[in-house]
């Protein structure tokens, strides 16, 4: 077995697409400009900026006034949430929320009950899936917010966000979507999903870090999360940057207008690596096993603990995660594998790789040999493993 | 979170895994819902530690910890080993990250239920020579910290 | 006299320097990673990631774990105010800051008065300086917070922060600067201006836009504004923008290092186009004539409206801005002119020249023959000229 | 924001610029405190504006504006001026940014102002014909909106 590399954390971060550098390149080279200045320069600047919002808006379905800049995924989940809470706190003070959201999204939730807020945390099935059905029954008189995901980061479970948003339209909630997996992976159109604030993060399809966007509804009014010179028509304030929404909006271009050969070519690849994955005895998948994004391959194999088999990968050149990479270094394994209700030590083992469309056939080979070699070793040097 | 050479090292290459058939002395410490268990099989002769092994289920610096924690007992007295303290093991490892710290804690105290084990055998009360263990606990109860 | 281009709007926004180009490509090409994954490349990222909080913190005489990153100026604002108001809230209701703040501060603060905070605004002198005397007469026993500018983006002014926060530490309390136009342009020292946080911008000085960070002082606590996977030690998530803050070292280490000679050569220019723009009728400088930044030049022309000026220099090829670039568009003019003293009708006829470092003799004497040109152009227009 | 090359036409090479020395209509509209003062000069004779000129302070859009209405009521009767709106100015720009709209306001009231004058000048209240014409205030505490 010929030593390859192999990123397979994409859902990590992804490495910058062509097209993105491209699009960023003339601003960090021979052209710059604040898009708030008037003079000609500045206004070339300002054109950047409003095509990249309206070529962003555009893959989403959604009007280009309706798309915010941010910092990225943190920060439009941050903002929906908090400035939601905000605004809609003076008729009652309830929000709802899923058991799998990133921290981006729970953190913040959590971070509102010291200001009185009540959050509810909708269970998931063994799939990663929220029930319809549980939401309706977790809204009262004083809920005024709700936000599940699109797509989870860990397993890959696509939610039913149309069903679950018009539940929350009868019941004339605002209903956000953190679809940071989802955008640039899978087609999103917000229309279709009725939702009122969808979340999305450059760097997750081949855009640059550090730049991600909140869609707000047109008439969907909260307050800014950042104050100052009124920049996005009063909403986000801050210098906005050039380079990265050019990026984004390039990345984001080029993803949809490939996504469906890449969406082939990477279920393909994933069923592959499932099928040579699950020989390896006391694995299982986790997610959904339709409902999922089709470049996630998230495993969990029983007696091992996660770290330990990702450090081995990247001996072998295969970069993978265990879990979310920002749960790496805590002790309690991934939120999301315990609500599908794996018991701790078995979540332990978790394994995601979150493909590139340009993974091979023998990339997939080389991980499931790579991993089959890697999961023997620690289970022969684990005490629990009486293999 | 980053991991010095050494670490790595021990992780890769980890020095006496395996388990010893005619141990005299077997610790295990730790606990699986918390994702790290350290199993440590001694043979000592004339309170020399002659031969020291281990099994870990557990991350990187759980399994250097454990390679590091053998190679510094071996050879050793129960006296010198009893010594050997979690600090010891991570100088030895040119340091851990502050949030692996706990797996250095769990080599010493792998080091010390094998030794109270060792004594157990003999019929002799462990506790006063080599302090109070904490049991493996199968009960999923328990609070990782 | 032959067109030429002269950007002097470097306090809108500067050109990426080569330094951080150089920084940021292998991020955007051959390199990527989350720094927050295990694997070697992910290590790299964490590796640059950190050897830019090093330098960052060493130019500013800080220590590394004292850098938070952000995603600008705005944001670091954001943070330092509306967090400290939340950590502090309980000790007391009432902030202190300057008339002549970015609205990055003044609109946070701003923001917590429907929150029950009370918010004090320091005079300036027609120098635009804030006096001490005022600062130690408007603390109050419930004084929790002070944020006053180390140097105005407008008229370039630089205030006497170490006497200033000297002050609050005597009443033990926290004292916020915004440094967003100081850091790489002025020497700054976070122990000789005895500040307990500092915010900078990474485009101000050569860096990348949509890239900042906030020094907090080891010891002091505030909570996060981003709240996530916990990134930036706890206190500020989001997953980090690599190339962003490499630029943003690179630019800032570069600046630092040719700042003696770039300062000596930009007070000398600036001091010629002064002498030259000052021989107009009817023109004043504004801000201090010694304690300010050496590449601000900052002039009103009476009788005439700044951005007529703005647009006609822009047809010359000069770059410039009236007033801050983000109160464009807005019909008030400038909240810092009006504190200096100006009249409204003189105010709205402001000129900012920010020059970069390689500004020439000729560019200078260029943008002076314009102004004078445009000036004259624009009064024969008014009907308040009776030249 | 971003002006139309129209507006950039217009402010850049303002049509009309100056004064009527044998003006019979002259009209000055808006406030320095707000940063935009229009004054308008018209020859009017038969009814017909035959001449028009103007003088603004104020930013772009105000020259834009005030030159584009001078362009839009040359050769007209009163009738077809008063006719003008800021609406018919701002179309006729290719439009103005939204904070700009007051400048197309202002422009319609400059002429307005200029024929009111005209009547004035004859003895004949303007206001039945005219409408009411805020008066240029020099009062600095006048509310800029
Ligand atoms: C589902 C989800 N939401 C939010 C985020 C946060 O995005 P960012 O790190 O770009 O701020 C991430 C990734 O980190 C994510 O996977
Ligand atoms: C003094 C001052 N503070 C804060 C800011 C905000 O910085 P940014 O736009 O990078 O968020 C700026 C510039 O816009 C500034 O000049």
């Amino acid at each position: 077995m010929q030593k390859r590399f192999v990123y397979a954390d994409n859902a990590a971060t992804s490495p910058l697409s062509k097209e993105a550098f491209d699009a960023m390149k003339p601003w960090l080279t021979e052209k710059w400009g604040n898009p708030s200045s008037i003079y000609s320069a500045a206004r070339d600047a300002r054109k950047a900026v409003e095509m990249a919002r309206a070529d962003i808006a555009d893959s989403i379905g959604a009007k280009p006034e309706e798309i915010y800049f941010t910092s990225g995924g943190t920060e439009a989940d941050n903002w929906a949430i908090k400035s939601s809470a905000k605004a809609f706190g003076k008729k009652g003070r309830h929000l709802i929320t899923s058991a799998i959201e990133h921290h981006a999204v729970s953190s913040s939730m959590e971070s509102l009950t010291s200001e009185g807020f009540e959050i509810t945390v909708l269970p998931v099935d063994k799939y990663g899936m929220v029930s319809p059905a549980d939401l309706e029954k977790a809204i009262r008189p004083d809920t005024i917010f709700i936000s599940i995901m699109l797509a989870n980061n860990e397993i890959g479970t696509i939610q039913p966000i149309e069903e679950l948003a018009e539940i929350a339209k009868k019941h004339n909630i605002p209903f956000h979507t953190d679809a940071v997996q989802a955008v640039g992976h899978i087609p999103v159109n917000v229309d279709e999903l009725k939702v009122d604030m969808l979340s999305m993060s450059s760097h997750k399809f081949g855009g640059p870090q550090g730049v991600g966007a909140l869609y707000i509804r047109k008439g969907v009014r909260i307050p800014p999360l950042m104050h100052g010179g009124g920049h996005e028509r009063g909403r986000r304030s801050g210098t906005e940057n050039v380079a990265g929404v050019c990026g984004m909006a390039a990345a984001l271009k080029h993803a949809v207008e490939i996504m469906p050969e890449a969406n082939a070519h990477l279920k393909h690849i994933s069923d592959r690596l499932f099928d040579k994955l699950l020989q390896i005895p006391y694995t299982q998948a986790t997610g959904h096993p339709e409902k999922r994004l089709p470049g996630t391959v998230s495993v969990v194999f029983n007696y091992i603990e996660g770290e330990s088999i990702i450090l081995l990968l990247d001996s072998k050149g295969i970069s993978a995660s265990s879990g979310s990479a920002c749960t790496s270094g805590s002790l309690d394994p991934s939120h999301v594998l315990l609500a599908i209700g794996l018991p701790h030590e078995v979540a332990h083992g978790s394994v995601r790789l979150s493909l590139g469309k340009d993974i091979t056939e023998e990339d997939a080979d080389y991980i499931a040999e790579s991993l089959t070699e890697v999961v023997d070793r620690l289970r022969t040097m684990s005490p629990l493993w009486k293999g | 979170m980053m991991y010095s050479d050494k670490v790595l090292d021990h992780f890769q290459n980890p020095r006496n895994v395996g388990e010893i058939e005619d141990a005299n002395a077997v610790g295990l410490v730790g606990n699986a819902k918390c994702g790290d268990i350290m199993q440590m099989f001694m043979k000592i002769e004339d309170d020399k530690i002659v031969d020291v092994k281990f099994k870990t289920f557990g991350c990187g610096a759980a399994v250097a910890t454990s390679s590091m924690a053998t190679e510094l007992v071996l050879g050793k007295t129960i006296d010198e080993a009893l010594q050997l303290t979690n600090r010891a093991v991570m100088e030895a490892l040119d340091g851990l990250p502050p949030v692996k710290v706990h797996c250095s804690v769990l080599a010493e105290q792998a080091i010390r239920a094998a030794i109270s084990d060792y004594y157990k055998r003999q019929g002799i009360d462990p506790e006063p020579i080599v302090g109070k263990i904490e049991e493996v606990d199968h009960d999923h109860e328990i609070a990782c910290d």
